[in-house]
């Protein structure tokens, strides 16, 4: 059976690899979307904190000798005291102030991280190798999968959906939505907010250090890997709804596969395509697929 | 009195100025600053964050490019060509774009920008990543040779002065004020029957046009179009340029322009002469750090000198004259609890 | 007395939830005509209807004969409705003068005159004057608007609305967050300038409603109750129930300045 | 005869992006160790090094050359990254009459149809880092063959020039799946490559994109099940960073390499000592530029434009990097180059011993040769 | 009776405008008092400096003996004080009830009013329980911000124009709450610009004018105090 030409094995096959960055997509940007959610802040340094992640596995591993198991933990957890810390030190004073400022402040600090990374690691990247654990392949009959491929679809979807279920389902959560909107009523409610907001920025920027770390085996650990990516997360945040928590993860794991089918069919335009959703759903739903209008 | 004063002093500076200083830097700096005051039109007077300016200033470049190179066509009507696709491409994105709010606003225009690079980067006569490349000058009314870099100065300084021109008329006009009245309350000026997304995209059309004039004329000045202009890191670092230099103020994406322009290209020598100067070897890898330095600045900026230093140094003056004041009211209002 | 504005059947939902139910209204020409009812019954929504901010779900709306049910809002200002929001609606950053002349500059034709110096607009200064008197603001003229007390910046939402020269003013509850003064001084505005206009307003202050309107129609969960002039609509067992509660009957009418006894209820 | 008493030499290169590994600092110091061998002085005159960062912008460095041929008199420029970097300060090298000569860039139409007389290419292109595989893969029964393109022009061109030599030698084309660049994830191209049974993948594309395509073809098997992954434009800073794992096995063409003979081991020894890392066949190029200059100059007896380049011209090209080599009208230099093949893990006993030298490629069959060349300098 | 607030020499302000001037007041367990005054006067900053909303603030506010300077605002919520804004403060991206559940409960303090009970008083907000808070008609938002506080089991409730913009019914509906309420011992301070609503209500009454207390009285005062009112309020 064919569909457009394209044999339906090879389809299946190319449709499950997009499923896999999805998986990536959706981590950043539910990490993206918590941040803009409570925060208010564009956090463009996610990518830079993605790059972090992955290179902490690495010099962990290198340096170390710390395996990946470890560091799948250690990672977020070191990236997101850093977070804790660029919180309280500068993103606290931003809050008030339009989304653009958040954004140029996590542009500078972007910035300033991979000419770090750079200017110590260069930029043709370090290798990474698949933990014993996980390497091998699963062989599906229509294509092989390596195993850690599957992982990062389970994991992603794991984490996602904890995440999901922790602010819309838990008291915690509301606390989370009701900061977002009114964070000095909140507060005048008897909840500490402030501490809440760095936690959440350290637990948005863990995220995009777990997939980092998750992304390291995969690719080139390289300073400019996030730098690459982050654009595209943005859109899918923004396709999702801003701020929506749903939005995010099924945006994210549906334009893996939009951009893995355009692989097949047009790869030129592979790296547009994502762009070319955006508008037309914003064309149609102001808000996002998810975003409520305000 | 002392605006014309303060008026006059620049434009001898500008025209004193490339005697002293390298023509060509002189000119990417002006062409920058029209850029910048061409985006802040548009963010800092209408409230529109545009994330996809690159679109318009590279794109114009590329078609002031072909038109002077392949096309063969005299200065002025490349120049034209660049602000009319310009233009276009502006009225094309702002009629998508304007119905949208907010950040989905700076979204679509950064969606639409990248879709446009897509097309720059496949079209053919744009010639890929290594750019439209010996893009000659051309004559001036088909007399004044422009390959001399002095006599290029000038033109490029008159057309900037007309840009800038153009947008301060705009801001003050009575278009302007319709723009003011919608930045400040959307609703309001719906109800009182302006028909706010036609001024908007009237104003992002303009916005766009003059972030062409601008790119077309800095394609010519250096003589080559790449794709580094159509980036969305241009787009982000006019936003850069006009938020360093202050938003919303007349002055500021010059300065603005002029502060990054200088750093991209000067952070090395600066170096080195720090180097030379300190004997710290340490400063002689600044020219590798242009990135690195580029983000302190912002992050300074962003946490100290949020209005931009053209907003800052405006406030400065005005926190000044709010102090004498309140002191004096304050007196005022014991005196006047005394006699009541 | 020919109608201005008339709705028919006019209806709109919310995800299943009813807000406007069915709701056929008559404005006569020359009245000020009043909406009330509890709260949550549809006042709000009703206007965003008007002025096309929510689109009907079902029925039809008529100025002045036409069907303006798909008209777009700026469309609907020109045609003259002009509506004041809930909350104070001024330009904050713009003079008082310039927030007035925003008003009158639309018909000049020159808005989108970008080439144009806005000296031009001083024509207007005079006519910008004359409406800033009329609500006694005249020496507020070079005020940023920010700094306004608000119940000077409402009169000064009336003066831009009026500088629009509207057939029919739509004022979402004009005296709400009003101290006592400037209730009253707004509701004389209001009468003011209602002369040779149609006033339709939504409000819950029952003395401002009992001095000024012509015609009451009371909403009550998106329907209408009832309608009639303040006697008899504030006479109606089922408006009493519904909306003024028990002693509304005395507390309506009462001013301000008798000793407080058992007035619960309204201002 | 020197003009203001100084020869002076401004490197653009690099700095800080993605070539930055290949080239860059590399470079400045192959330069440095150049000027220094050479005795610092030429025609009784002092050397001077100038550095700048194109910041991969043909904007910056076209402006940066400028200001140094208007105002600080420089005589030369070199590196030059990227291509479009290059093509700009070309044309300004060429409108002020001074010498550019291109290393680090990789697109072959720097001597081709964008040729300028005051220019030349050195080291290596597209042409001569793809055609030497393509042929010795050819030779070694890959005859079919399927590209994975980078969407760029040097991408197009890579996988041109070698589809040329593939069908001339008798072998297929089975096809191509134009990336965008810098996509990280190569699976999907891979697995469209692995479905054409082609037996070998070209990687029509470079750095990053190379890295993570070979890469992945380790991960997902398909070089271990009969597809052969061929990278045609790549430099020993890559492989380090792939690692000698998934980069077994491999061929590729290089101009240059450590550790063929006494001399390059001492020579790249030296830079080790410096730059903490073996030479690529860039930097090591930029050695051989410089001196090929310096040397043109003396002979020259000036540092006038195009009495240099004459000299240039007549003098074959004669150091520890490339012994025997000539700039040919269109400016580019050709000169032996090296097929390569990676060691597998076990075979590599040293830091950076990563090849074995499994063939040289006459220089006259390295590159393009000038009779299909596009430069109108050539005379046909 | 130890008193339940205790303001003493308070100062606030917002960023550089002084907006209270040495404010004075106290209120007693149990009382219910009212602070009147004009737009402007400082009512609702006092109220907000108290939860520590302003800016700046110098002088002493206890509460129950708890002195709330320094502390930050969350820290001062536990001490008992419920405050329902003046803009009210739904959150649009929380349903009715949970707006309703989404303040914590006081630890350690006496139980708060259950939802049914809540629910029996608004009805309105019973019917509209699950759909998004801000999709309320604006008096409706009003009750849920009351209704909110309720549950708490907060003492002291800081109430800011609660009968704005509510039908004469709702208004009565929540007179009679606050009576139910005092009996029930709480403690009330209730800023209120309908002074027929507040004034068969309050214990006693605080007048501010430009950031001051210039005029208190019990109610039994008030019929005496009435020409004071007229001309400081226009009452
Ligand atoms: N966008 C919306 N989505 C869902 N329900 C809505 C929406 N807007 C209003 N409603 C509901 O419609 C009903 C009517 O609301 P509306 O704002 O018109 O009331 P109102 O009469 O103006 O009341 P008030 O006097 O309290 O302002 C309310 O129950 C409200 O919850
Ligand atoms: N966030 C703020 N920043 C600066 N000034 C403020 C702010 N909020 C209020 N003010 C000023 O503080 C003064 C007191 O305001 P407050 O809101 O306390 O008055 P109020 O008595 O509650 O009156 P209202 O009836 O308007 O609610 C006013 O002059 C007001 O302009
Ligand atoms: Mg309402
Ligand atoms: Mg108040």
């Amino acid at each position: 059976m064919e569909i457009l030409g394209i044999p339906l094995q090879a389809m299946l096959s190319q449709l499950l690899l997009g499923l896999v960055n999805g998986s990536f997509y959706a981590m950043l940007s539910l990490g993206l979307a918590v941040i803009f959610g409570l925060l208010n802040v564009i956090n463009f340094a996610h990518g830079a904190l993605y790059m972090m992640g992955a290179f902490l596995a690495w010099m962990g591993l290198n340096y170390f000798e710390v395996d990946y198991w470890i560091m799948l933990a250690a990672a977020p957890l070191l990236v997101g005291l850093f977070g804790v810390v660029v919180e309280r030190t500068m993103l606290r004073w931003l809050y008030k102030l339009d989304h653009l400022y958040g954004l140029l402040l996590t542009f500078g600090i972007t910035l300033l991280m991979e000419g770090l990374f750079r200017s110590v690691y260069g930029v043709s990247g370090q290798q990474y190798a698949v933990p014993d654990a996980l390497s091998g392949a699963f062989d599906l009959g229509f294509m092989v999968l390596p195993k850690y491929r599957a992982w990062v679809v389970v994991a992603s979807l794991a984490v996602c959906s904890g995440t999901w279920f922790m602010i819309e389902k838990t008291k915690l959560g509301a606390y989370l939505r009701a900061g977002t909107e009114n964070p000095k009523l909140v507060e005048a409610f008897g909840v500490n907010v402030p501490l809440m907001v760095t936690l959440t920025y350290g637990f948005g920027v863990a995220l995009a250090a777990l997939a980092g770390v998750l992304a390291a085996p995969v690719i080139q650990v390289s300073p400019l890997m996030g730098s690459n990516l982050i654009i595209v997360v943005f859109a899918v945040v923004v396709i999702g709804g801003m701020g929506s928590i749903m939005g995010a993860i099924v945006t994210g794991l549906g334009l893996g596969v939009v951009e893995g089918l355009t692989r097949v069919f047009y790869p030129e335009l592979s790296a547009t395509v994502v762009f070319i959703v955006m508008v037309l759903v914003l064309l149609v739903r102001p808000a996002g697929l998810f975003g409520k209008e305000k | 009195m002392n605006k014309k004063i303060g008026i006059a002093l620049v434009l001898g500076a500008a025209l004193a100025a490339p005697f002293v200083i390298y023509p060509v830097f002189l000119m990417k700096v002006l062409c920058f600053a029209l850029f910048a005051c061409a985006f802040n039109l548009l963010i800092g007077f209408t409230g529109l964050l545009s994330f996809g300016h690159a679109a318009f200033f590279g794109g114009a470049g590329y078609a002031a490019g072909h038109a002077l190179k392949a096309m063969g066509l005299p200065f002025e009507l490349g120049i034209a060509a660049g602000v009319a696709v310009a233009a276009l491409s502006g009225l094309l994105m702002g009629s998508l774009a304007i119905r949208r709010q907010g950040i989905y606003f700076t979204m679509i225009t950064l969606a639409l920008a990248q879709m446009l690079y897509f097309l720059y980067l496949q079209a053919p006569f744009a010639g890929g990543e290594d750019g439209l490349q010996s893009v000659p000058r051309g004559k001036l009314a088909g007399v004044v040779d422009l390959s001399s870099d002095l006599a290029m100065y000038f033109v490029v300084l008159a057309i900037c002065a007309g840009g800038l021109a153009v947008i301060v008329r705009t801001v003050h006009s009575p278009f302007g004020q319709v723009l003011r009245a919608i930045k400040e309350n959307e609703p309001r000026a719906v109800s009182l029957g302006y028909d706010v997304d036609r001024y908007k995209l009237l104003a992002f059309v303009l916005s766009a046009a003059l972030a062409g004039l601008a790119g077309a004329t800095k394609t010519v000045v250096l003589g080559f179009q790449t794709l580094t202009d159509v980036h969305w890191t241009m787009s982000g670092l006019v936003v850069l340029m006009t938020l360093v230099g202050g938003l919303g103020t007349m002055a500021g994406p010059v300065v603005g322009a002029l502060l990054i322009v200088v750093l991209e290209n000067k952070l090395g020598d600066l170096g080195n002469a720090l180097g030379a100067l300190t004997g710290v070897e340490w400063f002689r890898t600044l020219g590798e750090s242009v990135g690195m330095v580029t983000g302190f600045i912002f992050i300074v900026c962003v946490l100290a000198f949020r209005r931009g230093i053209v907003g800052e140094i405006g406030a400065l003056n005005w926190r000044f004259i709010r102090s004498c004041v309140q002191v004096r009211s304050q007196s005022e209002i014991s005196k006047n609890r005394q006699s009541a | 007395m020919s109608v201005v504005l008339e709705t028919r059947q006019l209806t709109k939902e919310f995800k299943g939830f009813t807000a406007v139910n069915n709701v056929s209204l008559r404005v006569q020409r020359g009245h000020i005509h009043a909406l009330i009812g509890p709260n949550g019954a549809g006042k709000t929504t009703c206007f965003n209807l008007l002025t096309k901010f929510l689109v009907p779900t079902s029925g039809q709306i008529l100025f002045n004969g036409r069907d303006i049910t798909m008209a777009r809002p700026a469309r609907i200002a020109r045609q003259g409705i002009i509506r004041s929001f809930q909350i104070s609606a001024v330009f904050p950053h713009l003079t008082v003068l310039e927030n007035v002349r925003v008003g009158l500059q639309r018909p000049l034709g020159n808005s989108f005159a970008f080439w144009q110096s806005e000296k031009k607009l001083n024509a207007l200064n005079g006519r910008a004057m004359e409406l800033l008197a009329q609500v006694d603001l005249e020496q507020f003229a070079d005020t940023v608007t920010a700094d306004l007390p608000y119940g000077r910046k409402r009169a000064l939402e009336i003066a831009t609305t009026l500088a629009m020269d509207p057939e029919l003013m739509l004022l979402d509850e004009p005296t709400q967050g009003m101290g006592h003064e400037d209730v009253h001084r707004v509701t004389a505005l209001i009468k003011k300038v209602a002369r040779g206009r149609t006033v339709l307003m939504v409000e819950h202050n029952m003395s401002v409603i009992s001095g000024i309107s012509d015609r009451i129609s009371v909403l009550q969960r998106g329907a209408l109750l009832a309608e009639g002039t303040y006697q008899e609509v504030s006479s109606d067992p089922r408006v009493m129930e519904a909306y003024m509660g028990t002693t509304a009957g005395t507390t309506a009418g009462t001013t301000a300045g008798t000793v407080p006894g058992a007035l619960e209820g309204a201002h | 005869q020197v003009s203001n008493d100084v020869v002076k030499i401004g490197i653009i290169t690099d700095l800080s992006g993605l070539y930055s590994d290949l080239s860059g600092q590399g470079s400045i110091v192959a330069a440095k160790m150049a000027i220094d061998d050479f005795g610092k002085t030429v025609l009784g005159k002092p050397i001077e090094l100038l550095t700048a960062d194109s910041q991969n912008k043909a904007d910056v460095a076209s402006a940066r050359a400028r200001e140094w041929i208007d105002q600080q008199n420089v005589d030369a420029l070199m590196d030059l990254v990227p291509t479009n970097v290059a093509l700009a300060v070309m044309d300004i090298a060429q409108q002020k009459n001074k010498l550019a000569i291109v290393v680090g860039s990789a697109s072959s139409v720097i001597s081709n149809e964008k040729c300028t007389p005051t220019s030349a290419h050195w080291m290596y292109d597209t042409y001569s880092s793809s055609v030497g595989t393509g042929k010795a893969l050819l030779k070694r029964g890959g005859d079919s063959w399927y590209f994975l393109t980078a969407d760029y022009a040097f991408g197009k061109s890579l996988e041109k020039d070698v589809t040329d030599v593939v069908t001339a030698g008798g072998g297929k084309v089975l096809g191509s799946v134009k990336h965008p660049l810098n996509s990280s994830d190569f699976s999907s191209f891979l697995l469209q490559a692995q479905a054409s049974k082609a037996k070998v993948i070209g990687l029509a594309n470079a750095g990053g994109d190379t890295a993570n395509a070979v890469k992945q073809a380790g991960e997902f098997g398909i070089a271990g099940k009969g597809a052969l992954v061929a990278p045609l434009l790549m430099f020993i800073s890559d492989v380090h960073s792939i690692g000698l794992k998934y980069a077994q096995d491999m061929y590729l063409t290089e101009g240059f390499y450590w550790d063929q003979n006494d001399a390059t081991r001492a020579w790249a020894k030296r830079f080790f000592a410096v730059q903490k890392k073996m030479p690529t066949m860039a930097q090591a190029g930029m050695y051989s530029a410089v001196t090929h200059y310096l040397k043109a100059v003396k002979a020259a007896g000036t540092d006038e434009t195009t009495a240099v380049m004459k000299k240039m011209r007549e003098t074959p090209v004669s150091d520890v990097v490339i012994p025997k080599g000539t700039l040919r009208a269109d400016g580019r230099v050709v000169h032996d180059m090296l097929l390569v093949q990676v060691k597998k893990p076990a075979e590599s006993k040293a830091p950076w011993d990563y090849y074995k030298v499994v063939d040289v490629i006459p220089a006259a069959e390295a590159f393009r040769p000038l009779a299909q060349s596009g430069c109108p300098l050539v005379k046909k | 009776m130890a008193a339940a607030l205790e303001i003493t020499n308070l100062h606030a302000w917002y960023g550089e405008s002084h907006i209270l001037h040495d404010v004075n007041l106290s209120v007693n367990q149990g009382e219910v008092v009212t602070l009147l005054g004009r737009n402007g006067a400082g009512r609702t900053t006092t109220l907000r400096a108290i939860m520590g909303l302003t800016g700046a603030r110098k002088g002493s506010i206890r509460i129950n003996g708890a002195e709330a300077i320094g502390r930050a605002t969350h820290r001062i919520a536990h001490l008992g004080v419920g405050y329902c804004p003046e803009e009210r403060g739904i959150f649009s991206s929380l349903s009715t009830e949970e707006n309703l559940l989404l303040p914590p409960l006081v630890a350690g303090g006496p139980p708060g009013m259950p939802l049914d009970e809540i629910y029996e008083m608004f009805p309105n907000l019973k019917e509209r329980r699950a759909s998004q808070g801000t999709r309320l008609s604006g008096g409706e938002q009003q009750m849920l911000a009351v209704a909110r506080i309720l549950r708490t089991g907060a003492r002291l409730l800081l109430l800011d124009e609660i009968s704005e913009g509510l039908a004469p019914v709702i208004v009565q509906t929540l007179a009679r709450m606050i009576t139910t309420l005092k009996a029930k011992g709480y403690t009330i301070v209730m800023v209120e610009q309908n002074f027929r609503f507040a004034a068969p209500l309050a214990d006693r009454f605080y007048v501010m004018e430009h950031g001051q207390i210039v005029e208190s009285f019990a109610a039994s005062a008030l019929r005496e105090k009435m020409p004071v009112l007229n001309q400081l309020l226009g009452v």
